[in-house]
């Protein structure tokens, strides 16, 4: 029990990473390789806020969320669509996004090394013990979780139910149909490029109360992101949520039954056993 | 018998629940021009895909003069002498037209290299009707051009048996009769060939037999003239109500 | 047409003569920049064997790397270092055959992720043994120069050159573009896309081995975050597309005006580097949609075309 | 946070000015710099190695530069980033040696970067007195390259004297037997519970969990909870920044009641003692210096002046006094690197540490080992040939 909460926990933690990028990369075709700069940017703000004027992440959060979606969303409109108008195939926007995005997030880590200087940061909020089922687990931890499950379930509901989400998961799911039935796919791709950029910074901001971040860590949640992002089949939310779902409790597991050196192995291997059975990824159509 | 080149029996593609290709059974005979026809949606290029091995059949035998083809991949099955086109055509962009039709001569069922491979796709060129554009880029090419690069590209390694996908699907009255032309010219030569088509003219002057389908199943054989007068095939093709 | 492939030898034997006295002049700086550039011509060039035709963007360069780094590390002291080399290469080609196997199902970016999460668990892997067997962190002390090193890349790069050149020759390498420009119309004219592309990948996967094996002594010091860190992946596949991936030079003139670039961002504005790179990397991106290769194939074309006019 | 920008930025500003001015009234001294900026070291060199740098030429400048021969030379720092690749490492030491033509060039940054770059030094004959490079290989590598010299301490004395303090603690009766111990699976971390796990068996102690978890681990509850469930009397872990401040914060929540709590390198830093306020004391870590000593007070002070952070409690001081053996090595023989070098060998020299001198392995034989933090300073414990240690005490709670 308390590994399997441990586990959820971590998984909670790895969609806030994850489920950004799913939306930029199911939608918006841009494998945005400066998704972990986004994140740490947002953790950044939340810090800032927070040592300087005792602000709460959590209120922190409604601030940053508007701010970063009209960020990545000129992002989109300035710097990526120019990429998907000149690209002629998939294979070369894919190319392209690659590269751009490559020296985005070398220009972020720049930006954020210039105002903020290479230390690492971290603040002490609601690092305090709460006990669930008689186990005790980290308050900030828990309250990072439940905003996870209150974004997921948000952008789930979203995506199915509202005319513009399902207009989103049209493209997702097959663009030049979308195109068709009159669906503006390049607004549309910019609105869920913008929409995942804030929701990782979102991410960063809750995960800084946590995680001890410094201006050339991004990466490392690039990569984590796009592992969870194939594991769950691109473009598909509840594949991302199940996908970091599963990799946390995995994780969680193997340290806590077998050897918590082998947590990260056990992440990869899980990772590569899923792709050579379901190469699609967990909820991903079949490609034809 | 032994003039039979391609036999299939009790072929049977399921997708799911849906049954797309039902029992097929028929044989082709050496030196004949088959017409596999349908309305759409009948499961013809199914049927195709499954002897070409696009796709793997549920059930059934798929033979080429004898031996069993059903399990092979679809590159082996190209090397033992079955060539396809697509109901699309499928050119290399990347490739000028005289190595797009290299390109078939090098792998399949008669292999050659080098000079050789050039002199054959040349000569196959000019069988076609593209002499002297060797050296085009595909994007340079006027539609039927570019379906006489994929004809040459198939013929290019000396298949037994040639599988035309709606080879002549979309081209303009004056193309279509070049292109019956064409594919008549190769029934003389005496290939073997498996139609899908829907332009009932080309059926009438080209093949020597026909197999009709609907929902998945073969529901007539003969001769053009024999099936196209069959009422079942008619009612296929135009509906219960008309009847 | 063989008149020019002799042509086209005698010049790069030429050249790889004028790269290999570089050592020679004396200048420490001027060779540590060769042996970068050496180093990524080599990755860039054999990465883009592979993943020019077929399009498959590989993030396991690291992996293979690393792998080599390690070969080295642990067998330095027992083993010529030649036959270490050997070894990376087998144990590189080997790795990449299984990877191959099992990645075939794989397309687009799942194959790019699949290749990252390949050598992440590769260096996972290594630092648990590291850790069981109490494996300290390992000294590559040897009195190898870096000229010595140099050379050997050099050699490395013109096994790389001749091989990608003996390749597009080939049967193989024909087979290569047709898969690249349509796997379907490949299979359907009798080619096994499967055995060509795990044939293929072998070559960068052995060469990246060989690389670290040969790089180790550079690095003395080999721990797994600093042989397997992903930004080499990065790297090597920026570079490769910078240049152009469709022809066996372009890596090549991608390499060169990049080292060069970052040598001269690294040197000029240290407090800026990561910042100025990143701007770099944006103005290349969108100012050389194709590549260097791209680049200079307009200049050709239009000074052509401008020749043509005069003529006419 | 402003504050702090603003102060960087004017000591920056103060810093090139002094040079401008320095540059035109007497030729400089050309001090090469190459470290982090960016990538995964990064954030420890922003604490450890960079100030410091700053903060050495500011303060030699101040005084109107270093006496060679009787002319005032004002120093030039020269700075790369080496993100953290020893491939950069290299071009850059490379570059500051043939291109700059630098003096003297300060140590890299990890033990990684400086050994990549120990062949460098040594072929262009510059003298490397590594800091932040800890190793029992250090006999090895002073023979490969006899100019390299190692002042921050050797792997197995930071494994023993730890393995020290818990043995006297529990001679004294406040320690029981059980230890738990965790490393991050790196060169590191692995080197330091090797040596440590035999240390401990040797001292007849009870390993009741032992385990490594991998750099990059998003959660380490599981190791604390792993920990916990062997109800051990102490808890060490040989960590690396990110997860020293994730390991210390998950023993808060745990509660995990031990009487000793080592974590490894980012312990000394000032930002632990700010992040966990009073639940830091008591917890133990490498390095460690004599707060109350003069000398260290007035660099601490000048180095908060200066660069706008407070120095470390275990490298920072460390690079600041591997600077002060250069300039006193460069007022003793001048600028030419043999003779410095030289002199490394058989100098003494008067640090903010207290005297430093090398032995036959060009190894400093005085240093700290163990440090605690108590009533909000890091203070030392245990050392190798250093005075003003103070008791140590023990882990009482968490409030």
């Amino acid at each position: 029990m308390d590994i399997l909460i441990t586990g959820l926990l971590l998984g909670g933690t790895y969609a806030l990473i994850a489920m950004g990028l799913n939306l930029q990369y199911g939608v918006a075709r841009i494998m945005n390789l400066a998704n972990g700069e986004m994140l740490v940017a947002g953790g950044f703000a939340a810090f800032w806020m927070y040592t300087a004027g005792q602000i709460s992440p959590f209120l922190t959060i409604f601030l940053l969320a508007p701010l970063t979606f009209v960020l990545n969303w000129l992002i989109y409109r300035i710097m990526l669509q120019p990429l998907v108008k000149r690209a002629k195939s998939r294979g070369q926007l894919e190319t392209d996004s690659i590269l751009a995005t490559f020296g985005l997030s070398f220009v972020m880590v720049g930006l954020m090394l210039s105002v903020f200087g290479g230390d690492y940061f971290n603040y002490s909020y609601l690092a305090r013990p709460i006990v669930i089922v008689g186990d005790t687990f980290a308050l900030n931890r828990v309250a990072a979780f439940l905003a996870a499950v209150v974004i997921c379930g948000a952008l789930y509901l979203w995506l199915n139910h509202s005319r513009a989400g399902l207009s989103i998961r049209a493209i997702a799911v097959a663009p030049d149909s979308a195109r068709l039935v009159g669906i503006n796919v390049t607004h549309l791709a910019a609105l869920a490029f913008g929409l995942g950029g804030a929701v990782t910074a979102v991410g960063g901001a809750l995960l800084s109360t946590y995680l001890t971040l410094d201006a050339s860590t991004g990466v490392i949640f690039t990569l984590k992101a796009l592992i969870i992002v194939i594991m769950g089949g691109v473009g598909d939310v509840r594949g991302t949520i199940i996908a970091a779902l599963l990799l946390g409790i995995v994780e969680t597991l193997v340290a806590s039954l077998l050897d918590p050196g082998l947590t990260l192995a056990a992440a990869y291997t899980l990772f590569i056993l899923i792709l050579l059975f379901r190469p699609q990824g967990l909820c991903g159509k079949k490609p034809t | 018998m032994s003039n039979t080149v391609l036999s299939l029996r009790g072929v049977t593609k399921r997708f799911g629940g849906l049954v797309a290709v039902n029992a097929m059974d028929f044989d082709v005979t050496e030196h004949q021009v088959m017409g596999l026809i349908g309305p759409n949606g009948s499961g013809k290029s199914t049927t195709l895909n499954l002897i070409s091995g696009a796709l793997k059949v549920s059930g059934g035998e798929i033979s080429l003069r004898g031996t069993p083809i059903t399990a092979l991949p679809a590159e082996q099955i190209n090397r033992r002498g079955i060539a396809r086109t697509f109901q699309l055509v499928r050119l290399l962009p990347s490739m000028s037209v005289l190595e797009n039709v290299v390109a078939g001569a090098v792998f399949g069922h008669k292999r050659r290299w080098g000079q050789d491979a050039r002199r054959h796709a040349e000569t196959l060129l000019a069988r076609v009707g593209l002499e002297g554009k060797g050296h085009l880029r595909v994007g340079q090419l006027t539609y039927i051009d570019t379906k006489r690069v994929e004809l040459a590209r198939v013929l290019a390694s000396d298949p037994k048996l040639l599988l035309l996908d709606e080879w002549l699907a979309g081209l303009n009255p004056s193309e279509l009769q070049i292109g019956i032309t064409l594919i008549k010219s190769l029934r003389d030569e005496g290939r073997t060939i498996i139609l899908v088509e829907h332009v009932m003219d080309a059926i009438r002057s080209l093949c020597d037999t026909c197999v009709v389908m609907a929902s998945g199943t073969k529901i007539a054989q003969g001769t053009p003239q024999q099936v196209l007068s069959d009422p079942d095939v008619i009612r296929a093709y135009l509906g219960d109500d008309d009847v | 047409m063989t008149g020019t492939d002799i042509r086209n030898l005698i010049l790069s034997a030429i050249a790889l003569g004028i790269c290999a006295l570089l050592p020679l002049s004396g200048s420490g700086y001027w060779l540590s920049i060769g042996v970068t550039i050496a180093m990524f011509t080599v990755l860039a060039t054999s990465w883009a064997l592979f993943s020019g035709p077929t399009h498959y963007i590989s993030l396991a360069t690291a992996a293979f790397f690393g792998v080599g780094t390690y070969v080295t590390g642990l067998g330095f002291e027992t083993l010529p270092f030649w036959s270490l080399i050997g070894i990376a290469g087998v144990i590189g080609a080997v790795l990449a055959a299984l990877v191959g196997l099992a990645t075939l199902r794989l397309s687009g970016v799942y194959f790019v992720i699949f290749t990252l999460g390949l050598a992440e668990l590769v260096r996972q892997v290594i630092t648990w043994f590291q850790n069981k067997s109490g494996q300290k962190g390992l000294y590559v002390l040897t009195d190898i120069s870096e000229a010595g090193i140099y050379w050997m890349l050099l050699s490395l790069a013109t096994a790389v050159f001749l091989t990608g050149w003996l390749i597009g020759r080939s049967r193989l390498g024909f087979a290569l573009r047709i898969i690249g420009d349509d796997e379907t119309v490949a299979v359907h004219s009798g080619i096994n896309s499967a055995l060509s592309k795990v044939l293929l990948f072998m070559v960068p996967g052995s060469v990246a081995a060989m690389t670290g094996a040969i790089l180790a002594p550079r690095y003395v010091y080999i721990e797994p975050s600093l042989a397997f860190a992903p930004m080499l992946s990065f790297q090597v596949v920026i570079m490769a597309l910078l240049g152009g991936a469709g022809r066996l030079w372009g890596p090549l003139v991608g390499v060169i005006p990049f080292t060069l670039l970052w040598e001269s961002i690294s040197s000029n504005f240290p407090q800026q580097t990561t910042l100025l790179l990143g701007v770099a990397f944006l103005i290349i991106v969108y100012a050389l949609p194709r590549g260097f290769v791209g680049l200079l194939d307009d200049l050709r074309h239009r000074t052509r075309a401008r020749m043509a006019e005069g003529v006419a | 946070m402003k504050r702090r920008t603003a102060l960087k930025f004017a000591a920056a500003l103060a810093l090139t000015t002094s040079l401008a001015t320095g540059a035109v009234c007497a030729e400089t001294i050309k001090i090469g710099a190459a470290a982090p900026k960016t990538g995964p070291l990064a954030g420890g060199a922003a604490v450890s190695q960079w100030p410091n740098v700053t903060l050495w030429a500011a303060q030699v400048n101040e005084r109107g530069g270093l006496n060679v021969g009787g002319t005032m030379m004002p120093v030039e720092i020269i700075e790369y980033d080496d993100q953290t690749n020893p491939g950069e490492t290299i071009k850059a030491i490379q570059r500051l040696a043939t291109q700059d033509e630098v003096n003297f060039i300060v140590s890299p940054y990890g033990t990684g970067l400086v050994v990549a770059a120990a062949p460098i030094f040594a072929r262009y004959g510059y003298p490397l007195i590594a800091v932040s490079a800890i190793t029992d290989q250090q006999p090895a590598l002073s023979k490969q390259f006899p100019d390299m010299f190692f002042t921050l301490g050797t792997t197995s004395a930071l494994a023993e004297d730890t393995v020290k303090i818990l043995t006297d603690m529990r001679e004294a009766g406040q320690l029981g037997n059980k230890i738990a111990m965790v490393n991050v699976a790196d060169a590191f971390g692995i080197e330091l519970a090797d040596v440590a796990r035999g240390k401990f068996n040797e001292a007849g102690f009870e390993i009741v969990y032992d385990s490594s978890y991998p750099l990059g681990t998003q959660d380490l509850s599981p190791v604390i909870k792993g920990a916990k469930a062997a109800a051990p009397d102490a808890y060490v872990a040989w960590s690396y920044p990110p997860d020293t401040f994730a390991l210390t914060e998950q023993a808060v929540i745990e509660d995990l009641q031990v009487q000793a709590f080592y974590t490894a390198v980012a312990t000394p830093f000032p930002a632990f003692g700010a992040r966990f306020g009073a639940a830091a004391n008591g917890v133990m870590g490498p390095g460690g210096v004599n707060v109350d000593d003069a000398r260290f007070q007035e660099y601490a002070k000048a180095h908060e002046a200066v660069t706008g952070a407070k120095p470390d409690f275990w490298a920072s001081a460390t690079t600041y006094a591997s600077l002060e053996i250069f300039e006193q090595s460069i007022e003793a023989v001048g600028l030419d690197r043999k003779a410095v070098a030289d002199h490394l060998r058989t100098g003494t020299f008067d640090t903010v540490l207290g005297p430093i001198s090398f032995d036959e392995n060009n190894n400093n034989q005085a240093f700290w080992t163990v440090g605690q933090w108590q009533d909000g300073v890091f203070k030392g414990v245990a050392s190798r040939n250093r005075d003003g240690s103070v008791p140590v005490i023990l882990k009482d709670g968490w409030q």
